[in-house]
């Protein structure tokens, strides 16, 4: 039995965390919205390589919804807002993208290093697939919390989740990883309401959440 | 098993009739009566034999312990909530249509959080948990206002990252599992998972808790995660304001324990007693702090929901059958009394027509009843005897200053700092003279006296009953 | 027999401070006098004074209360009883033992405290400005007053009169540093408890520096003589304290013979004369102080106390 | 049946009357007053007769911490406590009856005055960590419920919080004390912590904590600061209980630990508490002689006296370090004689504060005067009073400070150098407290009740209550009593000082004429009874003799105004004038009192201005900053309720990143 499956399969762990750093490497919203794409369907490929690993059928149906769904509708729906509201070229990091980059670095770095030296004990494929994972998940929050509007805090949001269904697919035989995705799937559509919510009540003119920081409590 | 089914079943399907059911009144006794009914239900599964665990369901001496505790506080909170309605309804602030809504969500919140305390599959646990989540963030958005839906986003952002997070540590977990009880469910059925922790690759483990811990950690309000809790429980209906501190608190606390349960079934993991008793310290004083300088009378109980929390993780992460017993009495005397004082504060607010601290005054003067039973609730959540709180306060602080003299000087000031806040806006609510609107309110005192009556009777006599069964859950926490 | 004996000291004793106590005011005065290039009034003037006030008609303030009335009976009263306590000539008192030196001072402080009351009583402000100034002045001579009883009963190993002047007349004692700042010290607080010059001016009636006239200012009649009689008892007490702690030589002890007992009269009533005149030679010699300066002329007294007691504790034979 | 047995059973009658109370209602509040007054004659009782059998009995009761029960205990030391207390609240209650009449708010009063008075006997006979500690909260929550009565002053409220604040820190201290005694085992039962034994810095510890705990509740300085708000604050049967008997509560406390359950401390413990002590006495006094508040005054006082007996706890623990326990016996016996003269004068002196602040309706010394003449019966027992307590013979205080002067002057037995340097200064500082006591009190009564009435209020004040006349009178039988034959008291407490310091004074009944001799007869005899006797005579004697033989004629005039009428009564000197030359003297270096005198130039018109500025130093040095610290940290803090979303998010992260480093370096 050759390798090259499992190699194949870190290809596209490896695939995904190297997305994610493009999306942090983005800093207008369309463009975002796209690399996001590009990232679900890297997702759907390494997932559907799991089921096809695994031979878990059920895994084909996440990988569906993540290509479906992430790749397609939410981008579109985003894109939409984003364009509804003009924002679609705006600049809107924290840091500028070199810091982060170099954070982002830093987060793979640790997270690697941290899969090598404390999962001694466990299989190596499972270890480098989640210290990609982890990285994905890292490098998520990380766009969440240098990103100023919200749309792209959602991405940053949904990368992290691509992350964990990575880890979910790569973890053997884990159950109930179906009904995860599409519990997650159910959550984003939330969030992507929330963001219409907004959008369609005349409250806040803009996703910024600057904006809502206005109505923050206990300032009376 | 029954007792299991109905348990869950009532919930759901209270919340099917009350989705649909128009009719405000009609559906706030129904949704008493579900509660009721569930709580009936659990009294049973606690009297009736235990049924042995299923790979989804477990019942264990632990988290009976939280169902009776959270059908309990349901049902009171239904009760409570049936009165305070009407009064919204009649000032307007809310309507019908949205009211139908909340009922629903009441039970699907009540479905979820009881589903987590009775999943035996770490899995399920963590979509019930988040089913729960969602459904509060629903209602605490509830009144539209700039400030809740402000609430409820800031809640649902944070509440996700730490689902998310929660869901990683679940994974791990799995995958720490799999290569020793092999692939498939098994490996996520805790009962089966903490009979062979041991064998558990360690450092998987810990990484695991790391996320678990500050997954679940953003829904106990642990700080620095804590940052949803106080505008939650200020700007959502007062109801919810009680189950979210009485309730979903203790249920992430819940998943919290049953990790930290396994990793102490593992001896080569890292201690997390430091870590939970670190994070619980923080949470106390940084709580403490911040009780200073509240202008909203619900945000102010929110952060001294924090600051118990604080103590009770303090307590957990301390251990010992001691420290155990007392973080578990002082869960759930925090359930009852604050939820009492949600109650009672939520009947002041409409009273005086405003949640700010400076507008309620004298109220021993304008509103006795309610005034004095917010004292009782306040001096209660303060550590005052007679009431449980001060029992469960004394073993916590004597039991660790004879193990970490240094530690308990923490508590102590901790516990001061916080006593001081809420001793100092009690005399400014309760005395001088009455401001405001002075005229009566009808309220329902009923579970605000059946809370406090309780947290008396534990703070007088806890029944040897409770006593060898709470001894039994701290037993099980090691 | 002894008893008898006892009981007749006692009864003698008592009667003879309250004779001898205003001869040594007069005493004290005709010396002044003499040492001012003045005839001077005779010793039995002061005696002839009360006398005469007794027979006069009392004349009290609208607003006296009975506390004003009854105050002088009681002054004197405590203040007898206090001197009565006191050894004079004789160690042997029947009922020294109801009252150690703390007791004595403490009697005394009663006795101030009802003569500061009384002087409140009237509602003026001399009464009050006389009061409040005796206050201060004890507040800082008792606490002087007991740190000396304090090295007394080191020396002694008690705090009974009779007992201390027994040991200090015995050789065991002789010369001592701290005694000597005892002494030093009681005279100073005698000085300030009998209101003598440089504390206060019991000749005076200046509004500003009065203290103890201040406050008996609206006395008069009997009550007056109550209160001037007492007042000699004190300058008695005082001195016939200083003598039997410091000059002990000459007291009769218990059980010695009747002959004795005379003597030691004798002697004790020379010891008195004594003390009177170095008194009269102090007061005329040094000038009267403000009095706010008092304190810390008493502070002296406190001071050399507390040395007096740290001393022997540091070792018995200093 | 056991006495604990009666004394729980009373406890919880007394308890229960509170909630009875709030059945009944106000029209029944005599009723209720009056049986509290009976249940404590009953404690009373009981405790006395505890005392003389000197017998112990223990119960427990199925209640308090689920695994141990409340235990239960009466035996020597709570007895003494147990019959201070029946006298105080019985004193008090039978005051409440005719005092509270007037209160417009009963219902703040009555439900929680008869539950205090048990929660205090229960602190007293509970015989385990958890009962023990539960009375104490309760003894304090119900009490700050009566400070709280009159809430719409402004100063009551922040009277009530600094003072729960303070029971809040004392109780905070005794948990860990008790914890450090019960050990990680939690062994909470008295008798298992006396089991155990301990090191001298584990002592020490525990004594500190004690120092703090009790001495938070008792007005040990520098936790004092609460006494002068929150006694006067409360109404006055409140303050007496208060001041008179909860004090001794907190003394007990620190008895029980110190002597009793720590086991023994090492002697360079007790310097800390002599000190503690005189120094307390003096700051209290002369904080006493400055204020201007009748009450405030009062509560002071009782700060001064706190510090007496204080100083003498730590000369006992001194002796009994240096194993002389006879000398450990006299000066126990001296504290806990001072404590019950403290507790009777004490009583009587808030019951008649109350009497004249029910009568002028002020309590500002400067207000009143010449209540002599409108109130005799209260002016009279007052007299009593302010005469027992600043320690003049021949009444209780006399007796009982004397005591404690008799157990300094055996300091020269004490082999260690510092304290032989040390205990004769205490003894200075402690005569010091007495002469200026004498002072502070000539001032109260002198103004208030002597000279010419400074308010038409005062001028025409009623006569206080019968009831409280009553319950005055008693207590200056007390008074009396304790004053004239000394040593029965002394005998009574026998048990305690042996079952403290296992030795005894002599036997004092069989000295001849009832005479205290707490040595021998040679070294220092004191007696009460022939001093008042003699006095009586003699002065009886002359007055007869003076009104038979010489004038006994009487003529009224106005007084001497030196050709100068003005008769404006606030020429009277007043608290503040009287106060002048002591805060001159000593309030100035002690307390950093200023004064300074507005002096308008010559041709000027206005009059000159004298201001005062005179405070409590360690408030400024102390609780001042401190509140400023915990301030400053809150608004500090406050920040983190006013971030972004996204400031929110990136503390998640950083916590998570900081969890991950840390692992990745543990591992």
């Amino acid at each position: 039995m050759t390798h090259l499956p499992l190699d194949i399969a870190h290809l596209l762990a490896g695939g995904l965390v190297l997305v994610s750093f493009l999306m942090i490497y983005q800093n207008r919203l369309s463009a975002l919205l796209d690399v996001f794409a590009f990232h679900a369907v890297v997702l759907s490929a390494s997932v559907a390589w799991q089921a096809q690993l695994q031979q878990a059928p059920d895994l084909y149906i996440t990988a569906a919804i993540a290509l479906i769904f992430k790749a397609g509708v939410i981008p579109s729906a985003l894109g939409r807002i984003v364009r509804n509201l003009g924002i679609h070229r705006e600049v809107e990091t924290v840091v500028g993208t070199g810091q982060t980059m170099l954070a982002g670095m830093g987060l793979v770095a640790l997270s690697i290093l941290l899969m090598m030296r404390i999962t001694a004990g466990a299989d190596p494929l499972a270890r480098e697939d989640l210290a990609f994972a982890l990285a994905v998940v890292l490098l998520g929050l990380l766009m969440m919390v240098t990103r100023r509007n919200a749309v792209s805090q959602v991405v940053g949001f949904m990368s992290l989740e691509n992350g964990l269904i990575l880890a979910a697919a790569g973890a053997k035989g884990m159950p109930l990883v179906v009904e995860i995705s599409v519990a997650f799937s159910i959550l984003i559509a939330f969030i992507v309401i929330g963001v219409f919510l907004f959008r369609i009540r005349e409250r806040f003119d803009t996703v910024d959440i600057a904006a809502m920081d206005d109505f923050r409590g206990d300032q009376k | 098993m029954t007792a299991i089914a109905l348990i869950l079943l009532i919930p759901i399907l209270a919340a099917a009739v009350l989705a649909l059911l128009p009719g405000y009144r009609l559906s706030a006794t129904l949704n008493m009566g579900a509660s009721g009914l569930t709580f009936l239900a659990a009294l049973a599964l606690l009297l009736l034999p235990r049924p042995a665990p299923t790979s989804f369901f477990l019942v264990d001496d632990l988290n009976i312990v939280f169902i009776v505790l959270n059908t309990l506080v349901g049902f009171t909170a239904a009760t409570f909530s049936a009165s305070y309605i009407g009064h919204e309804i009649e000032t307007g602030r809310l309507t019908p249509l949205t009211l139908r809504f909340y009922h629903a969500m009441y039970q699907v919140m009540m479905f979820g959080m009881n589903m987590a305390l009775l999943s035996d599959n770490i899995g399920l646990m963590w979509v019930s948990v988040e089913l729960a989540t969602l459904s509060t963030v629903l209602m605490v958005g509830l009144y539209r206002t700039h400030e809740a839906l402000e609430a409820a986003w800031k809640y649902f952002i944070l509440g996700s990252v730490g689902i998310a997070l929660a869901l990683f540590g679940t994974i791990l977990v799995y995958m720490a599992a799999q290569p020793v009880l092999g692939e498939g469910t098994p490996a996520m059925v805790w009962t089966k998972l903490i009979t062979r922790a041991a064998d558990f690759d360690p450092g998987m483990l810990n990484l695991a808790f790391v996320f678990l811990l500050l997954g679940y950690g953003t829904k106990v309000g642990l700080a620095p995660l804590h940052a949803w809790l106080p505008d939650a429980h200020a700007e959502g209906p007062t109801p919810i304001s009680a189950v979210l501190s009485g309730l979903l608190l203790n249920v992430a606390l819940y998943a919290v324990l049953r990790f930290k349960m396994l990793m102490a079934a593992n001896p080569a993991t890292i201690p997390v007693g430091p870590l939970m008793v670190a994070m619980g310290l923080a949470s106390l004083i940084f709580a403490g702090l911040m009780l200073y300088r509240r202008r909203d009378i619900k945000r102010l109980f929110a952060y001294s929901s924090i600051e118990h929390m604080g103590i009770i993780v303090f307590a957990f992460g301390m251990g010992g059958p001691l420290a155990n017993f007392a973080g578990l009495l002082h869960m759930v005397m925090h359930s009852l009394t604050k939820s009492a004082i949600f109650f009672s504060v939520g009947h002041i607010a409409q009273a005086k027509g405003s949640q700010r601290i400076a507008a309620i005054k004298g109220l021993t003067v304008s509103h006795p009843a309610l005034g004095w039973a917010l004292a009782l609730g306040v001096l209660a959540i303060a550590g005052l005897p007679p009431f449980g709180v001060f029992l469960s306060e004394f073993l916590v602080v004597t039991s660790t200053f004879a193990r970490q003299p240094v530690l308990a000087i923490g508590l102590v000031l901790g516990l001061l700092l916080a006593f001081g806040a809420l001793i100092l806006r009690l005399s400014g609510f309760l005395f001088g003279e009455p401001e405001g609107d002075v005229t009566p309110v009808r309220a329902s005192y009923l579970p605000i006296w059946l809370h406090m009556g309780l947290v008396f009777l534990a703070g007088v006599h806890l029944p040897g009953a409770i006593v060898v069964w709470f001894q039994a859950a701290a037993r099980l926490l090691g | 027999m002894g008893l008898i004996l006892a009981l007749l000291v006692q009864g003698l004793q008592m009667a003879l401070v309250i004779a001898l106590a205003p001869l040594l005011t007069g005493l004290v005065r005709k010396v002044k006098a003499r040492l001012t290039r003045r005839r001077g009034a005779s010793i039995l003037q002061p005696w002839r004074d009360i006398l005469r006030l007794l027979r006069k008609e009392a004349v009290l303030a609208q607003n006296a209360s009975w506390l004003f009335r009854a105050a002088p009976y009681l002054i004197f009263a405590a203040t007898w009883v206090a001197a009565a306590l006191v050894p004079t000539f004789a160690t042997g008192l029947q009922f020294s033992w109801t009252a150690d030196l703390i007791a004595i001072v403490a009697l005394l402080g009663s006795a101030r405290f009802y003569l500061a009351l009384a002087g409140m009583d009237v509602g003026t402000a001399f009464g009050g400005l006389g009061a409040s100034r005796e206050m201060m002045i004890a507040t800082i001579a008792e606490p002087a007053m007991l740190l000396i009883t304090f090295s007394l009963a080191l020396v002694a190993g008690s705090t009974q009169l009779s007992t201390i002047a027994a040991v200090m007349a015995s050789p065991a004692v002789g010369l001592r540093v701290s005694l000597g700042m005892g002494l030093v010290a009681l005279v100073i607080v005698a000085l300030a408890e009998n209101a003598r010059i440089p504390v206060d001016n019991p000749s005076t009636h200046l509004e500003l520096t009065m203290v103890h006239e201040a406050m008996v200012l609206e006395y008069s009649g009997r009550h007056l003589a109550m209160i001037e009689l007492a007042a000699a008892l004190k300058l008695l007490l005082y001195v016939s304290l200083i003598a039997c702690v410091f000059f002990p030589w000459g007291i009769a002890g218990p059980g010695t013979g009747l002959f004795a007992h005379l003597a030691a009269v004798a002697i004790y009533l020379g010891k008195l004369a004594l003390g009177g005149t170095a008194l009269a030679m102090f007061e005329t010699s040094v000038a009267k102080m403000r009095v706010f300066r008092v304190p810390d002329f008493l502070g002296i007294a406190l001071m050399l106390g507390l040395l007096g007691t740290l001393l022997l504790f540091v070792s018995r034979g200093l | 049946m056991a006495p604990v047995d009666a004394a729980a059973l009373l406890a919880g009658a007394l308890l229960l009357l509170g909630p009875a109370a709030l059945v009944l209602g106000p029209r029944r509040a005599a009723a209720i007053y009056a049986a509290a007054a009976l249940l404590c004659a009953l404690v009373a009782g009981l405790g006395l007769t505890a005392l003389l059998t000197g017998a112990t009995s223990t119960t427990v009761l199925p209640i308090g911490l689920p695994w141990l029960g409340a235990h239960l205990r009466l035996d020597p030391l709570a007895a003494v406590f147990t019959l201070l207390l029946g006298l105080g609240g019985a004193a008090a209650s039978l005051s409440a009856i005719g005092y509270f009449r007037h209160e417009p708010a009963p219902m703040r009063v009555l439900p929680f005055f008869p539950a205090f008075l048990g929660a205090m006997l229960a602190v007293l006979i509970a015989d385990d960590a958890f009962s023990f500690l539960m009375s104490w909260e309760v003894m304090s929550l119900l009490s700050w419920a009566l400070v709280m009565v009159h809430h719409r002053e402004a100063e009551t409220r922040t009277a009530g919080f600094v003072y729960l604040m303070m029971a809040a820190f004392g109780t905070m201290a005794l948990l860990l004390a008790f914890g450090l005694m019960a050990g990680p085992a939690g062994g909470y039962g008295f008798d298992a912590i006396r089991a155990v034994p301990r090191s001298p810095l584990v002592t020490a510890v525990i004594l500190g904590l004690m120092l703090l705990g009790a001495g938070s509740k008792a007005g040990l300085a520098p936790l004092h600061v609460w006494l002068p708000l929150a006694h006067p604050a409360a109404p006055s049967p409140v303050s007496a209980l208060m001041s008179a008997v909860m004090t001794k509560v907190a003394l007990y406390a620190f008895l029980r630990v110190v002597f009793d359950l720590m086991g023994p401390a090492a002697w360079w413990a007790s310097p800390v508490v002599i000190l503690l002590g005189a120094a307390t006495a003096v700051l209290g006094i002369l904080l006493a002689m400055i204020e201007t508040d009748i009450k405030r005054v009062l509560a002071c006082s009782t700060i001064e006296n706190i510090g007496v007996i204080f100083a003498a706890v730590g000369l006992a623990m001194a002796f009994r370090a240096d194993g002389m326990p006879a000398a450990a016996a006299l000066a126990l016996t001296a504290a806990l004689f001072h404590a019950f003269n403290h507790m009777a004068m004490k009583s009587l002196l808030f019951l008649g504060a109350g009497a004249v602040l029910g009568a002028t309706g002020t309590r500002m010394l400067d207000r009143m005067g010449g209540l002599i003449h409108r109130m005799p019966v209260t002016a009279a027992l007052m007299l009593l009073g302010v005469t027992a307590i600043a320690a003049l013979p021949p009444l209780n205080g006399f007796a009982s400070e004397w005591l404690v002067f008799q157990a300094v002057l055996l300091s020269p037995g004490l082999p260690q150098p510092v304290l032989q340097m040390l205990v004769p200064a205490a003894g200075g500082l402690l005569a010091l407290a007495a002469a200026l006591a004498a002072a502070a009190f000539v001032r109260l009564y002198g103004v208030a009740f002597l000279g010419r009435p400074r308010s038409d209020a005062a001028a025409t004040a009623p006569e206080a209550d019968r009831p409280t006349l009553i319950a005055m009178g008693a207590l200056g039988a007390l008074c009396v009593f304790a004053g004239l034959l000394p040593g029965i008291v002394l005998d009574a407490l026998a048990p305690v000082s042996a079952q403290l310091t296992g030795a005894n004074l002599p036997q004092q009944a069989g000295q001849p004429w009832l005479t205290l001799v707490p040595i021998a007869a040679t070294r220092s005899t004191y007696n009460g009874l022939l001093v008042a006797i003699f006095i009586a005579i003699s002065g009886g004697l002359v007055a007869v003799a003076v009104h038979r033989f010489a004038s006994r004629a009487l003529r009224r005039a106005p007084a001497w105004d030196c050709g100068f009428p003005l008769n404006d009564p606030t020429t009277q000197y007043g608290a503040g004038s009287f106060a002048q030359p002591l805060r001159r003297v000593l309030g100035a270096p002690l307390l950093g009192a200023r004064e300074t005198v507005l002096m308008p130039p010559p041709g000027d018109l206005s009059p000159a201005r004298l201001t005062v500025s005179v405070g409590d130093p360690v408030w400024q040095a102390l609780y001042a900053p401190l509140a400023q610290g915990v301030t400053r940290l809150s608004i500090w803090a406050n920040r983190f309720q006013f971030l972004t979303i996204r400031r929110y998010l990136s503390l998640v992260f950083a916590s998570l990143v900081l969890l991950l480093l840390g692992l990745t370096l543990w591992a």
